[in-house]
């Protein structure tokens, strides 16, 4: 599966992008973040206030209970502040 | 239409294009976003984006505008990568036959792109860089189309 | 700023002209109205007006958008004399820090010039020629800026 | 007093500008309408239907029951349909 960071999540972590086999038990997009925080200093400081994340499963934005199952590309980013 | 892209662009060429060859059209919104150099705190602003959700999420937001409006063209166009005071960031345009569909749907537009086209302004000055924050104002404006179109239901 | 003419306009060179060396607008709304053909029953448009009233007027309604609405800058160009399908008619922009002064500005611009502007358009076609009717719409679109007022007051 | 048609009221009363000696006992733009009806075919069909013809009195929007005193130019036309 790839991970894609942006913004000041990608500076907190560290990671623009990667490809990860999933550990298991992981279903959603929460699960995924609660599993990322635990990879490092970086990455616990990206998702310390996972309510102020957002997430896309496949360049459609997610929910943090959206499934995870079938999804190629989950990307994490801060809420958006274009225009 | 959408285009994401580093290079300027020219707001009276876009609405040309718009317009070019056709007379059925009555009313043409356009919204302009520039760079604000926020009295002196802003030297540069830089535009990160998703691209392959960008194009994505904008065609999708302009898909929905013409469902909601009658209208006769649109146009999105978002610049990325470094800008200074003063430049364009977005050409928002809306042609329709009356102002009210053109108007609304150019306004739409703006607050759909602001609460969901991936992109995301870092700002540079003398007192360092930042990410922006997300403003609290552009959530409530989309939340009010969400209404409208409740209602209309 | 206030312009009534027969010459038409070129809406980019106008807008680059209201945001020259700034760099503390956030946004610009601009509004273009222009001739339709109605399915090719309009082949021509004459513009008469009141000229001493006109200007006067069009003042008017720019200082009470200014009065209600931070702006940085505006500009209402009307024209006038013998129009073609597809010509332009007039220009309304609006500039301010953020995009909902902007737009509720030029809104309310053209909704104030369509029922108050001394302005009368006579179209012809293949089946003769007529004073254009006043649209009831108009005077809705105006009478929401009372309510609006009277609400906040 | 200066008197302005604009639109089908001037194309149906014919006259684009007129100077004009007010006749006594007209006090209003409602008062001059009525007597303007009365000045031949043109007038009296420019002003049959005194609900549809608006009036501005020294280049301002005027009502039908605003007081002529102190006035110089009156001008009749349409509703408006400019923009």
């Amino acid at each position: 599966m790839r991970l894609l960071y942006f913004a000041w999540v990608r500076e907190k972590t560290g990671v623009a992008a990667e490809d990860i086999d999933l550990p298991a038990g992981i279903a959603t997009v929460g699960d995924l973040m609660a599993w990322l925080k635990t990879r490092g200093v970086g990455f616990a400081d990206a998702f310390a206030r996972t309510d102020v994340v957002r997430a896309a499963i496949d360049q459609t934005h997610a929910r943090h209970d959206a499934k995870l199952a079938g999804a190629r590309e989950i990307a994490f980013f801060p809420p958006v502040t274009g225009g | 239409m959408i285009r994401v892209q580093e290079a300027d662009f020219d707001l009276g060429a876009e609405v040309a294009k718009l317009k070019a060859g056709r007379s059925d059209i009555g009313a043409i919104v356009v919204f302009l976003g520039t760079v604000r150099d926020c009295a002196g705190r802003v030297k540069e602003m830089t535009l990160e984006h998703y691209p392959a959700m960008t194009e994505a999420e904008l065609a999708r937001i302009e898909t929905e505008a013409n469902a909601r409006w009658p209208l006769q063209a649109s146009l999105i166009v978002h610049r990325t990568g470094r800008l200074l005071p003063g430049d364009n960031i977005v050409l928002v345009a809306t042609a329709s036959e009356h102002r009210d569909a053109a108007f609304a749907a150019a306004e739409f537009l703006m607050d759909y792109l602001k609460t969901s086209a991936p992109f995301w302004k870092r700002e540079s000055g003398p007192e360092g860089s930042h990410w922006v924050s997300a403003d609290a104002r552009d959530a409530s404006a989309r939340a009010r189309w969400k209404a409208a179109k409740d209602a209309a239901e």
